[in-house]
């Protein structure tokens, strides 16, 4: 959240209501592509609705992705069954779950084996030079940004950054409070690795290398 | 054109906050320089009848203009000035080139670059076009955002067990790659393996600088009535201009493509080839 | 896939028709944890099923998010409009697109106000005008070296192309044989990023260049 009122003031952001789909689209919208669990609170202040009202809809999006029509436990009228959104009367290959006070899509239980085979196909237990070398600049400069290793290396690493962070051998650790950009540092996973005790314990490198000081951030610049 | 709006050429911000482009007065045309590229792309408007000085001039006084105002200095619109003249100037040289009937190669070379230079100035304003879309595209697009979660952990769990067989030093010896700055890559081919006779600038403005002493000028085509090559030629023109620009020389040229006569201006021993700028000491 | 067979052969792997939302749900479960976009023949040998199954699986996905009743544009009978899988008529918040190769989800562009405030570091700055150039010049020129694009731009391109290199959006595709000189082009996150499925997509440069239609190849023939 960019903002940080503790209570949503309902009227003053976008409306949501307006746009194809309203607010429960605007809602699954943002659940679709956070990676993070998200409290209602917090959805609340983004979309600009009451908690109240977010929470209804997360219950509602819950249900129907789990293949309930709308409302029908909710609402004594039988007659909402006739789908009047149009809900799905199987469920969807995701859910909505609720985990530790944060929402967030994730795929469908039943479906684990599927998608876990999916998962492996392709993965190899090597990693590639390029993961091997954005793995090296963030040891020896951690904490750093993306784009300062993307400036480093010369070409674009979001891509390995994800695989090495999945592979557990890097972590988040808070933004800069400049840029506001995610810093990445090494974790005990990749020490266990190293078989060393902590960072400090890597060899020295030639004193004459660069640091982050010479480092021109073309991502942020604000020629680009 | 994209831009049609009064011929001002003041660069004052308009209400939408944009300021208005480089416009142009001359004496058969005023309005914005990009129509100008227009209706000579569109063959409306002779590019012999259009004075390129006076394009320049003001040009240049719009881009001060543009400095008083506290604007930065606008590099883009220079550049993208400096080489839309540039390919205009060309094109005007060619077509002031007498044309008459086509009756060798060499006219039919000629004709061919002055098609060749129209090409280019239509080329430059064409991708300027197609970045333009693209911008706006690539704009539309970042309103969609992809789901790009990290595996849930019990998938991430399914992962084969890393190979890894890299030591702290070999780890360092990583680093230390990623690390060093690297080198620049060539954007031009080499041309060192070509071996030409070395010609020094320096050589060759001594040389100048020897006869023209003497006290007599000297036309140009004097000058290079003995070079061996073309290279030498031009290693003399470019010694001639430095020694212009050290004022070691003047030129007289009476008429338009008029023989260039060189008098020595210099006070004697005033100028030695050491003055000159060391851009040419290395290079042949 | 643990498994290796090079065509999927339906029914060795897990049965998705016995699972609750049938193949429909488990191609979205995939979906659902996919980072980049993934091609029909990858999905059909993850799911086990065959392309052509994938495929209109994946238009019928596609259709139904964006409000469309599913079915309907493919069968005759018009009674297929009574949301007989239960479909929606409203748009959803997210949509499935095909580009770059292959299919991944997005957030509907309508709700990228209220996304951006939850994506952190989702979107990079924009272009300068230099940068744009450049890269139109490479994308309808590539493979191209830097001395090309310099010549068509008339300016020098070397900080521009390093900067359009580390942001992803081109890259090194080996060198010139003649002049040894590197060669770029556009990268998949290019066609990502614009929307497209291939360079191919790109609208067509001649109707720009007024007057002279096959102007470009004796351009490149005569003075390159």
């Amino acid at each position: 959240m960019n903002d940080t009122q503790p209570e949503p003031a309902v009227g003053t952001g976008p409306d949501v209501s307006s746009l194809p789909g309203g607010a429960r689209a605007a809602l699954e919208a943002v659940l679709m592509v956070i990676d993070q669990p998200a409290t209602a609170t917090e959805l609340a202040s983004g979309l600009n609705l009451t908690v109240d009202v977010v929470e209804e809809l997360l219950a509602e999006l819950q249900r129907e992705y789990n293949g309930y029509t709308v409302n029908a436990p909710a609402v004594d009228d039988a007659s909402t069954a006739i789908n009047s959104g149009g809900f799905s009367a199987t469920p969807r290959g995701f859910e909505l779950r609720n985990i530790a006070g944060g929402w967030r899509i994730y795929s469908r239980a039943e479906f684990a084996d599927i998608v876990g085979a999916f998962v492996l196909e392709g993965q190899t237990a090597r990693l590639t030079q390029a993961a091997l070398e954005t793995l090296a600049v963030i040891a020896y400069r951690q904490p750093v940004s993306r784009a300062r290793v993307s400036a480093i290396r010369g070409v674009n690493v979001d891509s390995v950054v994800r695989t090495l962070t999945q592979r557990g051998l890097i972590e988040d650790s808070g933004t800069d409070p400049e840029s506001g950009a995610i810093l990445y540092r090494t974790t005990s996973y990749f020490l266990e690795r190293m078989g060393i005790g902590s960072v400090a314990e890597l060899p020295h490198l030639s004193p004459h290398l660069p640091g982050l000081e010479g480092i021109e951030e073309f991502y942020d610049a604000a020629r680009m | 054109m994209a831009e049609t709006g009064p011929p001002t050429a003041q660069p004052e911000l308009d209400q939408a906050g944009k300021k208005p482009g480089f416009e142009v007065r001359l004496a058969n045309f005023t309005g914005p320089f990009d129509l100008l590229l227009g209706l000579i792309s569109k063959h409306q408007l002779d590019i012999t009848e259009v004075a390129l000085s006076t394009v320049t001039d003001e040009f240049i006084k719009y881009i001060k203009r543009l400095q008083n105002l506290g604007e930065e200095w606008a590099l883009d619109e220079a550049s993208e000035f400096l080489v839309i003249a540039a390919t205009l100037l060309d094109l005007k040289a060619a077509r002031l080139l007498p044309a008459g009937e086509v009756e060798d190669e060499e006219d039919i070379a000629l004709l061919e670059a002055r098609d060749l230079l129209f090409a280019r100035l239509l080329q430059y304003k064409a991708f300027k076009h197609v970045a333009g879309m693209m911008g706006s595209t690539l704009e539309l697009e970042a309103r969609r955002y992809p789901r790009q979660v990290a595996l849930e952990g019990h998938f991430a769990a399914l992962l084969p067990e890393l190979l890894w067989r890299h030591t702290p030093q070999q780890f360092a010896g990583l680093a230390e790659a990623a690390l060093k700055p690297k080198e620049a890559a060539p954007t031009e081919v080499g041309l060192a393996h070509l071996h030409g006779t070395a010609v020094s600038v320096k050589e060759q403005a001594e040389l100048l600088g020897i006869r023209l002493q003497r006290g007599t000028p000297l036309t140009f085509r004097a000058l290079i009535a003995d070079a061996e090559s073309t290279l030498v030629v031009v290693a003399r023109f470019l010694a001639l201009l430095e020694l212009f620009r050290d004022k070691a020389v003047a030129f007289e040229q009476l008429l338009p493509l008029g023989d260039l006569t060189v008098r020595w201006t210099a006070d004697g021993g005033a100028w030695s080839s050491e003055n000159l700028s060391e851009e040419y000491e290395e290079q042949p």
